[in-house]
């Protein structure tokens, strides 16, 4: 993919990207952490299967319905076989990343901590990452202890490695950082927990469109992302969970499709997944991020983030050389996210600017204020990086923020 | 009457015959009259063999099932099953054809896709229907 | 919309109807109490999200996401005229019916319910409307108390004064029966409700697409319904609340958006609606539904009705002089939606030789199994009509099922 | 600096200064130039007044509003506003120029779409733009 003829050509399989903006700026879209854009393939999928396909699943026995759970249940496999899962039906959909932490909050975790129990978490978690464990908390008076962050911007292993005598029963923690862009050391985070003795949940939402997830490799017990960030529909998001476990949970919602037996006297429950699935899911949803992910098993994923990573690292390294602004990022081991204030400007104003520009950015505490309070900042603006950004992108972003400087200045 | 008359009873058609029946019957309803008249010819297991511990799962309709092994020097399987559904009773009988007296190798090589598409059944087998045939086929073969 | 000519107009916006089944049998679907078709205004209304606004909601600065989130909360307007609701904070989003349900359960029943409280749900009620009481009865100790259904398939009104006398603190219950059709006589329930001082609940997932719902007029505390029961895609519902009930109860998801100030020593919460919408919410689904919803108000919706009626009556009506069909569904207060049996059939056979036909009915207990073990049966098969169904449609039901008399006979 | 100062300096200019300015200003870079010379004359809140109750909900940066009746017997009002970023300052100068000196029943009246988009400013009125000029109007509005 450092061949640019590549890029160009998945650039066409995104429309949205060939549009103008405000004051007649062709769009550069660098929000790719808030939300990714969907291929063709993908909105084609959407609307196939309403015009073709669409049913209630596993309801009915009719030529239709049968169509439908056939290509719901596929792309429930398309997914286990995404993220080398060992069976489909540890692959629970639900409608993202949030929802899946909080049903591991309220499942797993109203049924196996207790008060006092310690649950570490990272300073640089998204706030999905943290307020259903603070309502946990709040509930049964689990301890959160957040993992220091280091002035380099990665997790600081000896703060980790003390925090794990605390005998924590779960570590839950991201794999890419939203906000600064970090990967963190997973694989050793996670052996470190288990060696701890500890369950191991990782925020998979940035991760999972940069570079291959295996969850057996990792080892993890849960994995979690969402369909949106990885260039699927809104409304549909995945929980992956290690069988023994998920077999243990109680249900979290009741509901149609969950149960086995139902009367006012009592209820039994059905099995996996469906236990954690009540109610009609998101179907068009489930159909299109299996679109997603086969659009991208055509390609070879290392060398797109490569790619991600050269525009990345053009931006950075031109950055760097500005005296007026601050990086909060790391070069290395960056999903090729970053963020980046102008010294004694607000981040708003930079925004706004860059926005006037044709420059789609975000700006703000990026659903990270404990990040932001460690950083001693409001909020910063961050680029994210996709596959479909280019040179061309790269370039117009630095030209603008150029004139946003000569502007303030 | 004891579950074993009832195995004795179940083992009425081999798959060469299911395959004859099936290729004289004329379309889709032909098929299903075959079908229902073969259901009629599944010997009803007795109440006390209808244990909710012998229910297949994943039917909608009920199915009971009960395998014996056969002979213990070629270790063949047979089985009994039952369903309140006509038709699934019929395609019990299509499966029992084809996996009764053979032994657990036998029955894991056994092409089944192959055979039920032969029939032009092969829909039925879908993991996607709620009719159970799939789940009557995997509690076989998971034996 | 007596006039053929409209309904075949409005055939011809749902494309997916036009198409060959099994055996070479047109389409015939009358699974629309499992969910209904969408219209072409709904598919383009998300194909156009996402070719041309795509980008995540309230966090972003920029063009598209301004775009985005004023088509985003511009629905939810939608929603809000559509029910009558006095304020757009009133409409949360949800994944659809059962997730309404269960966030009323989780949130305002479990602060405040206590052990020996009473609920009162009805024998007609969804699995939606029950397990989801279950799991909070199971945690609190509520007590669950069903209205009985008399003979003629309404409730029994003498039943639920008396149960009225032991002081409920709910009432929950569905507008219209999924599984027999019965239209509950709903605003006096509610008023019988208030007078004895509990909260009321209305299930409206089968209601909302058969006629207009007025939230204020039947002043309910809480009305839910589902997109993709009424034209709208699939992974999108709707709570509605009244405005003070909403304020005073605690969130239920942590995550993104519904929060204020996030920190490790503790977090505040969002204003409505957003204190409820943790996390991306389903952007286009929100979208899609307010097309479906648009498309409704350009009819008559008393009309459609009428002409679903029309088509019930005359089914009905057939049914009823066949010696050998037992009918489960009164013909008065019925949205259309009518259960049956064969005698000595079982209903798996049925809807397997109507699906040959190319008739897609829904066998089995419609996720109402107290229900059918009140009507005594294990299962039904169900025709659910909705307004692209026309005369053809029942008639082809008709002599397919005479088919089956004789294929059975 | 006692706020009555503050508020004596904000009301620096009016609506049809405003509207001169703006049509002076040439393309999206004039504006942007015209609206930070303009924040930079906002005078400063002295931080005492710069209370988390007097933070306007809804913006992304932070906006500080106080008011007070200006005269009993015309009950007009005057505002002092500061916030933490450049443009929303800008845009408080803009704002106060249409809205302060008024009574509660000319704010309510005063068409604040129409100067906005007079001044091609309109988008920044916008409620999902999280800039905060909407809710700014808004709370000035709910006084
Ligand atoms: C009356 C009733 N309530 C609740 C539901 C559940 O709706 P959903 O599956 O869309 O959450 C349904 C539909 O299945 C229904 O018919
Ligand atoms: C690291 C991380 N975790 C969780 C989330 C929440 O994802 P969603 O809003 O799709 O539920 C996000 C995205 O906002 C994220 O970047």
């Amino acid at each position: 993919m450092s061949n640019p003829n590549s890029i160009e050509h998945i650039r066409q399989d995104f429309v949205i990207l060939d549009q103008i903006t405000t004051n007649d700026c062709p769009l550069v879209y660098l929000d790719n952490g808030a939300t990714t854009q969907k291929p063709r393939v993908v909105i084609d999928a959407i609307t196939d299967f309403y015009r073709q396909n669409n049913a209630n699943v596993h309801r009915g026995a009719h030529y239709l319905s049968d169509k439908a759970t056939k290509a719901f249940e596929q792309s429930r496999t398309t997914v286990q076989h995404f993220i080398n899962a060992p069976h489909a039906k540890q692959i629970i959909w639900t409608k993202g990343t949030t929802e899946s932490i909080n049903l591991v909050a309220a499942s797993w975790g109203q049924q196996n901590l207790n008060k006092g129990d310690v649950i570490l978490l990272s300073e640089m978690e998204h706030h999905a990452n943290i307020v259903p464990w603070q309502l946990l908390a709040a509930k049964t008076g689990v301890v959160i202890e957040p993992i220091r962050l280091k002035a380099n911007f990665t997790l600081d292993m000896d703060h980790y490695r003390s925090l794990l005598k605390l005998a924590p029963k779960l570590v839950a923690i991201t794999h890419v950082s939203n906000a600064i862009g970090t990967v963190n050391p997973i694989k050793t985070l996670i052996n470190m927990a288990k060696e701890a003795g500890a369950v191991t949940m990782v925020d998979g939402a940035q991760a999972i469109s940069h570079f291959a997830v295996d969850v057996q490799q990792l080892d993890c017990d849960f994995y979690v992302f969402s369909g949106h960030k990885i260039f699927g529909p809104t409304g549909i998001g995945v929980l992956y969970g290690k069988e023994a476990l998920l077999q243990d949970m109680p249900p979290w919602q009741g509901g149609g499709e969950m149960i086995d037996k139902v009367s006012f006297d009592g209820t039994t429950f059905n099995d996996l997944p469906y236990k954690f699935e009540a109610g009609t899911p998101n179907i068009a949803g489930a159909i299109g991020l299996a679109a997603a992910l086969n659009y991208l098993n055509q390609y070879d994923r290392k060398q797109l983030h490569q790619h991600e990573v050269q525009l990345f690292h053009h931006v950075f390294d031109w950055m760097t050389r500005q005296p007026n602004i601050r990086v909060y990022a790391s070069r290395d081991n960056n999903a090729a996210i970053l963020s980046f204030a102008i010294i004694g400007e607000h981040h708003q104003d930079i925004g706004t600017l860059l926005d006037q520009q044709g420059i789609a950015v975000r700006t703000g505490h990026h659903c990270t204020m404990p990040l932001m309070s460690v950083l001693g900042v409001a909020g910063t603006v961050r680029l994210s990086f996709s596959i479909y950004n280019n040179q061309a992108d790269a370039q117009a972003f630095i030209i603008a923020l150029e004139k946003v400087l000569e502007l303030l200045g | 009457m004891s579950i074993y008359t009832t195995f004795d009873q179940a083992i009425t058609y081999n798959e060469s015959e299911i395959k004859t029946l099936f290729a004289n019957a004329k379309g889709w309803e032909g098929k299903y009259r075959q079908i229902m008249l073969l259901g009629k010819q599944l010997p009803a297991l007795a109440d006390e063999y209808k244990q909710d511990t012998h229910l297949v799962k994943g039917c909608e309709s009920q199915v009971w099932l009960h395998f014996q092994i056969q002979d213990e020097k070629n270790r063949g399987y047979q089985f009994a099953a039952d369903s309140d559904a006509r038709i699934v009773k019929g395609l019990v009988i299509v499966i029992l054809a084809a996996f009764n007296h053979k032994t657990a190798q036998q029955i894991s090589d056994f092409d089944i896709e192959g055979y039920f598409a032969e029939l032009d059944l092969l829909k039925h087998l879908s993991p996607s229907r709620s009719n159970g045939i799939h789940a009557i086929v995997q509690a076989i073969r998971e034996i």
